[in-house]
């Protein structure tokens, strides 16, 4: 609750500090407190200190499960701002204004993390969308941008269309948009139009979380929208889906497991099929990174393919690891000119300590052991096994990881064993330190996940 | 058959062709007019159903707001038949059969439900009018109902952002 | 009225949007067959609403049951609204780079 | 406390010398540490033999029922001495031999012995697997960053082909780990765990996969030739040497207690695999001209016979496979000397540009001659009680065809003898060429480092009751187990 | 007879010593100070035998345990020496001869220079301590280190003069020919734990345990000791490494052909006698075997030019005698043979080796000729034996030959028909070799004519030694029916060596074969002299021809056997690991390339397929939903 007063808050202060304050840097580090000051209290609810009760007839209802993930988020948006704050004075004039909707982004994910109501989920999935419609199209000038941010804007606005029938549609044979209720619902009586509206609530789900074959929409608006966005929404933003995913089938579908879990599967293997093979084609490191999401993105539907609470673990897990690591490496691509394989090339000679923490990223996103990605993975893996009886899901998925390595290898190759002067590219001393501790935080998760789990256990 | 019965199936059948009409009428103009039209049909069925305020809403916002909003942009862009992109005739009908589809199954589907005896009360029951739709919406609603200015914010950021010249 | 009509007629809706969605390549007329979509879910839940409202007065007259899927169609239109202002802002901002509305020219992107 | 110190000395070191800037120093510094490393060692096997000593564990995820728990008996104990007795022979062995940025090299180097030593001493399955991959990335770093120059593309191609086996391996854990009662990893719980026949030849295959590939078995061997060929000759003497041992030893601790049924009912499966690579690879390395590429292939076959032996699952083959799996080392890592010194004087492997070096380098030659004959396992040379005893456990293993391996497993030893002796008579005998003219004999530190495996190969080659009696406990077991559920299954 | 255990080692080790000494030190030490120490260690422990011997002759045997060597589960294979008739015997020839050959050597290979006459010293001295190891070794296994030991030597000191290649190609076949036997005898071992769990003689030859093994035991595993046998004594198939064997210095081939190597196989049957005497079949395998090799290594000795390499095929010959002796059944006579072969094979070797010495390394008979006047020791001796190999009596061929006839004859009179012949062949071609080589005129060089001279004691006293000592070798074992109690021989060896009972042939019989052979030997004799008095060189041709070339059996078996291996070696690194396999690997990286160039195309970057594709998945999972699954 805390969170998301103070965020929708904190945005209509950014919104006007553009006007009083003068200086970029001011509302930078106004952001970046702000943003501080979000993280302390939303951390102080998970601690038991509620600011503002309200009650909210139950519509939304703020768990551990859903705070932990909050503190996650603001934490990762957080090093984000501190990575690449600076970086959104190249994508246009309108500083403070994106800093405003990146914390309406951030309320909208305490809602989508926090919804007990079809409602309340429509709201955040609404409010996380259209400040993001407007940051992919926030380079103006640029034709690359306003096409991804058209192309999102609509097949965004037809996923909506399919959720608000799905929702309908439930509505109509519970008569309730409470989760909860329906969940009890479903347990007693499925009917025909309640199964109609889960599968369209899971292809509209599957769209905002660009699940194959619902995907097409992704590499498009990754790679057009200015990098610093993209870094925002392919971590957070979708992390914060995938929450609201696992959590809408589990409160409300938790019953029918039988009528959705052979989807979640066919999703599932598709997604990572195509993520992974398609990524391996790509010349620029931009697009790849698009590509590795949906690959990523294929791996956590196993925790909803799983859906037990070492899926939910799991997914907290993989989506701390997956932010940091996404963030880490975008924040390093922002500064780059040359955005292809090349351009990396001889980069461990120019940069040796931001090569040295990329590939600890890359490390992570490959899931190779001592770094958090491999425990997330692994979780997953576990999770999925623990449900019985789908061996052949599992092998699938870890061979495509293997094929994962291939591209995020590239990389890490280029950087250090191709040959080639490298970009010269200054970095502040802040940044390199900043990126030290986010890999040291990487590696940590990789070794000790219950510093992050325990929480949940209180 | 009663007068609901006519009115209900003349309405329907206004909208269906309306909306056909909006997705077949190459001026773009008529389609925002038919598009118009089939609002006032759905309205129509608003009242039918005895949710008055819904009907009013619709009329204003979206008849009266959106759709004029629409229009407005397709003349600042004067976009005419002339200048209309057509698609090519393949794809046309791939769509078509692929969204026939969908209908078709989804029909099938929901054909025989559990509630396909049901009725929906028509002209009567007073849930749909301001004065009982406000009262919820001010009590049990207001979280969303407030949540909902942080989307009209963020909406009006962006098209302060977008639309603003450099 | 029997609540399968409506069904019918705003399933029928939904897929002529969708259809719509399919077969042009004007980016407006594309969005304006999102809005009839919307509508169509709109009209569904008002008569889902009222056949709810209809069950619960069976028992009890006074019940208010069914008001919330009328709140839930106001929710919609205003985030119709949001979207549309956002939608329509983008649009334009297409036309006075490429001085088209075609989405068949949105394809720098691809591969 | 031992076992810890194992992992924690090279590994704290390893991050160490990533700073140090000097030559010598980081030379001197990974030489000291790996002989601090070696003391430990010794001092396990030696003083400190009580269990307290010996094993370690605590707490470390508890949420999964992982544990962070090592110990140092006598499987790991000979592996985990090869590995301490490996790093300082082969840093001295390669005093010389230049690297740019040194301080990485020695430091990955000394990371990829503590990943070694995790891996032999794990007794936690999640742990295993997190060595066992700390153990290869090193590994895929060193060698595509000082290979040779096709590095890039091979060492891929074995990082990529290694980790789809291990990760193969991971879901055969997990799989064992689903079934277990109490939830956790620990070895114990592992060996306890009763699989039905079906899932454990799921399992076997799963974690049989991952160290076929590691060992590697004929056909999954294609990635080692090239990456010898191209690594810098210190990594391929300690993958040659001690990291295809992971594989074997991952045999005889995860596969077979936990799956001891389908273990020993692939065992005829498996073992003409192992003979016909055994075979294939000696054909092969008779027809090799690259000095590197032959000792590989050699390798290759050695490792084939000691799978077959491992799968011959009785006392013997067992035994054997344990101290052979040491001398393969040492005789390996002593063959791999020899060719990076010929290949430094010389500038060439290639065999039909050598010859005649016996004359210019007569200490080279003979130390070379010996090491060589330990490699075809002559007697009272180490490896020959090793292939002795394996020999014999192949022959004595209850298999229909054990005359068929034995006699697949012969040729192995006289194919070994027609490559090795051509090699020796081609590169050290006959007449001198513009080539070997010029050739001076070798430097104290090589010669040390050879005197000291030639010490080896001959006290192993005539006392090798020392190491047997060492192993003797631990292999009891497994092969009763094996029995048992033979037996078992078997009425 | 643990009293002398502390000491029985020391035969052994007293070589060893040498070796390390004469190894290390090779830079150091002069020439003389080598050849002392070596031939020193070797008197030492001849000494040691001597006393040994005299021990055992006074009837105290034993089995001595050093160590455990491998200690397996319930197999225990100890380090042991065991001390009985039979090895002491052996001890006394080849610490006896390999003296004689040390000795002898110090003053042949004088002109090498002193790191290469100390590293063949040392090699001299592990020969001889590998061949101890193997007589002396108390198990099969300890049998098999000296077996493989003396494999490793011989490969050593064959390629001593490394630098010709073909001399290391020679090297190598012997050690890789060895090697094939080798396995067969590693894996009667082997057969041998599988049935029994020990390898100790004295365990494995007590009735309890032979009882265990069935006949099919039996037979495999006598069989696979046989064909171990096979590759160490130069038996059919595996011989051919043995005349390429003359590579190495000369005396080398002495000590291979005459005290060690070779006789090590007839040691081994001999040892396990109690096994052969239970397989009739193998014996059979056994005799034909030798008997097949005689032949056939006989008469290729009657066409070879080079004077050593007639040697070589006289002592495969022999071999096939002391093979078909063992076959019958007579191990005492097998024993026997061996050691008078040894005296007069050494005491040849020598003897050409002295000729070699005198025509500055020509081998070549045919470029010799009346050399009795110039090297009259060395022809003298040579003449004994050739006297003492055509088996003449009374001198050692005679009653050991005899003896094996005898045996032969026994089993089958067609086996004595056939050993007969091979016995006059052998006449004949040694005294070719003879009078080529003695009588007629010179044919050489000029400068080698007057370089021709008389060898120097070191060289020609170990000479009239083994002349003595093939003279009188045989009186060990007189035959019954000369003289009763005259076969002292297998008295010494009964306890060891069960005497076979073949049907005893009466004394007028054997009378009869001994005088026949006599005649026809001597017949021989003159034929050859008649022959070759004064030899004028002739090619040979047709049937010759191919005796020359040694019935082209190494060229058969490079078709046969060693080409084909090395083409598919080569089809294997070229085409299956290259292409097959590697390329199944490749493979798979490419097909992922490819899939995902493909894959990529499916992002038109048109939102209208992007719609579409949506909306059919929908469909499809709809229909799946509702239609496909119930």
């Amino acid at each position: 609750m805390n969170a998301l007063l103070l965020s929708a808050f904190l945005g209509v202060i950014m919104m006007f500090s553009g006007i009083l304050l003068r200086s970029k840097a001011a509302v930078r580090n106004l952001a970046i407190g702000g943003l501080v000051l979000l993280l302390v209290v939303n951390m102080l609810e998970l601690c038991g200190t509620v600011f503002f009760p309200i009650d909210t007839k139950g519509m939304i209802v703020f768990d551990n499960f859903a705070l932990l993930f909050n503190t996650i988020a603001f934490a990762a948006t957080l090093i984000y701002l501190l990575l690449s704050a600076r970086d959104m004075e190249k994508v246009g004039i309108n500083y403070a204004e994106y800093f405003a909707l990146i914390f309406f982004i951030l309320c909208g994910i305490t809602l989508t993390s926090s919804f007990k109501s079809l409602l309340i989920l429509f709201l955040g999935i609404e409010i996380i969308s259209i400040p993001l419609y407007i940051l992919t199209g926030s380079d103006k000038r640029n034709l690359k941008s306003n096409e991804a941010s058209l192309k999102y804007f609509l097949l965004g606005s037809f996923s909506t269309g399919l959720m608000l029938m799905g929702i309908a549609l439930i509505y109509g044979t519970s008569g309730t948009f409470d989760t909860t209720s329906i969940g009890a619902f479903t347990a007693t009586a499925p009917s025909a139009l309640m199964i109609a509206g889960m599968m369209l609530l899971l292809f509209s789900m599957a769209f905002k979380a660009s699940v194959a074959p619902f995907h097409f929409w992704t590499p498009d608006v990754y790679d057009g929208a200015p990098t610093v966005f993209t870094s925002f929404m392919a971590t957070i933003v979708k992390a914060a889906v995938f929450i609201a995913f696992i959590r809408l089938f589990d409160d409300a579908f938790g019953f029918r497991d039988k009528q959705w879990r052979l989807f979640v599967g066919i999703l599932t293997v598709a997604t990572l099929f195509i993520g992974n093979i398609t990524a391996v084609f790509q010349q620029s490191v931009k697009r790849m990174l698009a590509y590795s999401s949906i690959a990523q993105a294929g791996f956590m539907m196993l925790a909803l393919y799983a859906m037990n609470t070492d899926a939910k673990e799991g997914l907290l897990l993989y989506t701390a690891a997956y932010s940091f690591a996404t963030i880490g490496i975008f924040a390093v691509l922002i500064k780059m000119k040359d955005y292809t394989f090349e351009g990396f090339n001889g980069f461990a000679k120019q940069q040796p300590l931001l090569a040295a923490t990329t590939t600890i990223f890359l490390l992570s996103l490959a899931g190779i052991p001592l770094t958090a990605g491999f425990l997330s993975k692994f979780y997953m893996l576990k999770a999925t096994l623990g449900t019985g009886k789908n061996l052949w899901l599992v092998i699938f998925a870890v061979v495509m990881a293997a094929v994962s390595v291939y591209y995020y290898f590239r990389v890490i190759q280029a950087m250090y064993f191709k040959e080639g002067e490298g970009q010269a590219i200054e970095v502040s001393r802040p940044f390199k330190w900043t990126l030290v501790i986010l890999a040291a935080l990487v590696i940590l998760l990789g070794i000790f996940p219950n510093l992050l789990l325990q929480a949940l256990y209180f | 058959m009663g007068i609901t019965q006519i009115l209900f199936l003349f309405l329907s059948v206004v909208a269906l062709f309306s909306a056909l009409m909006v997705i077949t009428s190459k001026n773009p103009v008529y389609s925002v007019l038919w598009l118009i039209a089939t609002f006032f049909a759905i309205s129509g069925h608003y009242i039918l159903l005895n949710a008055q305020f819904l009907a009013i809403v619709n009329i204003i916002v979206y008849a009266g707001a959106i759709m004029v909003l629409f229009l407005f942009v397709i003349m600042l862009m004067n976009l005419n038949k002339e200048s209309e992109p057509r698609k090519n005739r393949w794809l046309k009908l791939a769509g078509a059969v692929a969204g026939g589809c969908l209908l078709l199954v989804l029909v099938a589907a929901l054909r025989d439900t559990d509630i396909k005896l049901q009725k929906a009360l028509v002209n009567q029951g007073n849930i749909g009018l301001i004065r009982n739709l406000g009262k919820e919406l001010f009590t049990t609603y207001v979280v969303p109902f407030e949540i909902s200015s942080v989307l009209f914010l963020s909406a009006m950021i962006g098209a302060v952002v977008i639309g603003k010249k450099e | 009225m029997p609540i399968n009509y409506y069904i019918y007629l705003s399933i029928a809706l939904f897929c002529i949007g969708i259809v719509g969605v399919l077969t042009r390549r004007n980016a407006i007329i594309i969005f304006m067959c999102i809005e009839l979509m919307l509508n169509a879910v709109n009209l569904m839940l008002v008569a889902f609403s009222k056949m709810h409202h209809l069950k619960a007065a069976a028992t009890d007259v006074a019940t208010t049951a069914g008001t919330e899927g009328q709140l839930f169609v106001f929710f919609i239109m205003v985030v119709a609204a949001a979207e549309v202002s956002v939608g329509l802002a983008i649009i334009v901002m297409m036309y006075r780079n490429i001085h088209s509305v075609d989405v068949n020219f949105l394809n720098r992107l691809k591969h | 406390m031992i076992p810890v110190l194992l992992i924690l000395v090279p590994l704290l070191a390893g991050m160490a010398s990533f700073f140090l800037k000097n030559d010598k120093a980081v030379r001197s510094w990974a030489l000291a540490t790996s002989v601090v490393t070696l003391v430990v060692s010794v001092l396990g096997l030696t003083v400190m033999r009580s269990t307290d000593n010996l094993q370690f564990s605590c707490e470390w995820i508890q949420t999964i029922g992982s544990r962070f728990s090592v110990k140092l008996d006598g499987m790991g104990q000979l592996l985990c001495l090869l590995n301490a007795v490996a790093y300082p022979l082969v840093i001295l062995a390669t005093w010389n031999s230049p690297y740019k940025k040194p301080n990485n090299f020695f430091a990955l180097m000394l990371l990829a012995q503590a990943g070694m030593m995790g891996v032999f001493l794990a007794t936690d399955a999640l742990l295993f697997y997190f060595f066992w991959e700390l153990a290869l990335i090193p590994m895929y770093f060193l060698c595509s960053q000082w290979g040779g120059n096709r590095r890039i593309p091979v060492t891929f191609k074995f990082f990529i082909y290694t980790f789809i086996g291990s990760l193969l391996m991971l879901i055969g854990i997990l799989y064992v780990y689903a079934n277990t009662p109490d939830h956790s990893f620990s070895m114990e719980s592992f060996y306890r765990i009763p699989l039905s026949t079906k899932e454990q030849y799921l399992v076997f295959f799963l974690m049989f996969i991952a160290f076929a590939i590691k060992m590697p078995v004929w056909p999954l061997h294609t990635w080692q030739p090239d990456t010898y060929e191209q690594a810098p000759t210190a990594t391929t003497m300690i993958l040659s040497g001690v990291m295809v041992k992971m594989g074997l030893f991952g045999l005889l601790r995860w596969l077979f207690p936990v799956v001891p049924y389908a273990s020993w009912n692939y065992g005829d499966f498996i073992t003409p695999l192992a003979l016909a690579g055994v075979i294939y690879a000696s054909l092969i390395a008779i027809r090799q001209n690259d000095l590197k590429r032959l000792v590989a292939y050699s390798s290759i076959a050695h490792i084939g016979l000691m799978c077959a032996a491992a799968f011959s699952q009785n006392i013997s083959g067992l035994q054997g496979l344990m101290i052979q799996m040491f001398n393969h080392g040492i005789n390996i890592i002593g063959l791999w000397i020899v060719v990076e010194l010929i290949e430094r004087k010389t500038g060439t492997r290639k065999i039909s540009e050598l010859g005649g070096l016996a004359q210019k380098a007569p200490v080279l030659a003979i130390l070379l001659v010996i090491v060589a004959l330990a490699n075809i396992a002559l007697p009272l040379t180490n490896a020959f009680p090793g292939e002795f005893l394996m020999f014999n456990g192949i022959f004595s293993s209850d298999s229909k065809y054990n005359i068929l391996f034995i006699v697949m497993a012969g040729m192995g030893i006289i194919l070994g003898a027609v490559y090795t002796l051509n090699m020796i008579r081609k590169v050290f005998y006959g007449d001198t060429n513009e080539l070997t003219v010029k050739v001076q004999d070798i430097s104290w530190n090589e010669k040390w480092v050879l005197f000291v495996i030639v010490g080896i190969i001959f006290f192993l080659g005539i006392y090798p009751q020392c190491m047997l009696n060492e192993t003797a406990p631990f292999i009891g077991p497994i092969v009763e187990k094996i029995n048992a559920v033979k037996h078992f299954f078997n009425k | 007879m643990q009293n002398a255990s502390h000491i029985i080692y020391l035969i052994a080790v007293l070589p060893l010593v040498g070796f390390l000494i004469n190894g290390l030190g090779r830079k150091q030490l002069s020439k003389p100070m080598i050849g002392i120490i070596g031939s020193g260690v070797i008197l030492a422990s001849f000494a040691l035998s001597i006393w040994v011997f005299l021990q055992v002759k006074s009837g105290t045997t034993g089995t001595v345990h050093y160590f455990d060597f491998i200690n397996v589960g319930d197999l225990r294979i100890p380090f042991e020496f065991k001390i009985d008739q039979l090895s002491a015997l052996f001890l006394l020839i080849i610490t006896g001869v390999g003296f004689l050959i040390h000795v002898y050597s110090t003053s042949y290979m004088q002109e090498e220079k002193t790191g290469d006459y100390g590293r063949y010293f040392s090699y001299l001295n592990l020969f001889v301590f590998s061949m101890l190891l193997l007589v002396m070794g108390g198990n099969f296994v300890i049998m098999f280190i000296g077996w493989e030991g003396v494999g490793l030597c011989s490969y050593l000191l064959i390629g001593y003069w490394f630098k010709k290649q073909e001399y290391n190609k020679a090297a190598n076949k012997a050690f890789i020919m060895n090697r094939i036997g080798d396995l067969a005898f590693l894996i009667a071992i082997f057969w041998l734990i599988q049935k029994l769990g020990t390898v100790s003689y004295d365990q494995v030859f007590t009735p309890a345990n032979l009882a265990k093994l069935s006949t099919t035991d039996i037979t495999a595993i006598t069989i696979l000791l046989f064909a171990g046998a096979t590759g160490k004594s130069a038996q059919i198939p595996l011989y051919t490494w043995l005349p390429d064997a003359m590579a190495g210095p000369t005396p080398v081939s002495a000590l291979i052909h005459a005290a060690t190597m070779v006789t090590a196989g007839i040691y081994m049957i001999a040892r396990s006698n109690l096994l052969y005497s239970m397989a009739p079949l193998t014996m059979d395998i056994v005799a034909y075997t030798g008997l097949a090799t005689a032949l056939l290594a006989a008469t290729i000795a009657l066409k070879q030019n080079d004077i050593k390499k007639v040697l070589a095929y006289s002592t495969v010959s022999q071999l096939g005698f002391m093979f078909l002796a063992l076959g019958c059944g007579a191990y005492t006579a097998a024993v026997f043979h061996v050691m008078t072969h040894a005296f007069f094979k050494a005491l040849l070797f020598l003897g050409s080796g002295s000729v070699i010495h005198a025509m500055g390394g020509e081998q070549d008979i045919r470029n010799m000729g009346g050399l009795s006047k110039k090297l009259k020791i060395t022809f003298i001796t040579f003449f004994i034996g050739c006297i003492a190999i055509a088996g003449i009596p009374p001198f050692s061929g005679f009653f050991s030959k005899d003896a094996i006839l005898l045996s032969a004859f026994e089993k089958n009179p067609v086996l004595y028909g056939i050993a007969l012949f091979t016995a006059l062949l052998t006449a004949f071609y040694m005294f070719r070799l003879l009078f080529i080589t003695f009588t007629g005129k010179f044919r050489g060089t000029h400068e080698q004519e007057h370089h021709l001279h008389e060898s120097p004691a070191t060289m020609t006293i170990p000479l009239i030694i083994l002349s003595v000592l093939s003279v009188i070798g045989g009186f060990v074992g007189i035959p019954e029916a000369l003289m009763h109690g005259g076969d002292k021989l297998t008295a010494f060896l009964s306890p060891v060596i069960n005497v076979h009972e073949g049907h005893p042939v009466s004394h007028s019989t054997e009378y009869t074969l001994m005088g026949l052979s006599t005649v026809l030997v001597a017949i021989m004799i003159g034929f050859a002299w008649f022959k070759f008095r004064n030899y004028q060189r002739s090619e040979a041709t047709g049937f010759g021809k191919v005796l020359e070339n040694k019935w082209y059996v190494d060229e058969l078996y490079d078709k046969v056997i060693v080409n084909p291996l090395h083409q598919f070696g080569g089809f294997l690194k070229n085409i299956i690991e290259k292409k097959v396999i590697d390329g199944l690997v490749n493979g798979t990286g490419r097909l992922v390339n490819y899939g995902s160039r493909q894959l990529r195309l499916l992002q038109s970057g048109q939102v209208g397929n992007y719609i579409l594709l949506m909306v059919v998945s929908m469909v499809i999972f709809f229909v799946i939903q509702f239609f496909l699954r119930k």
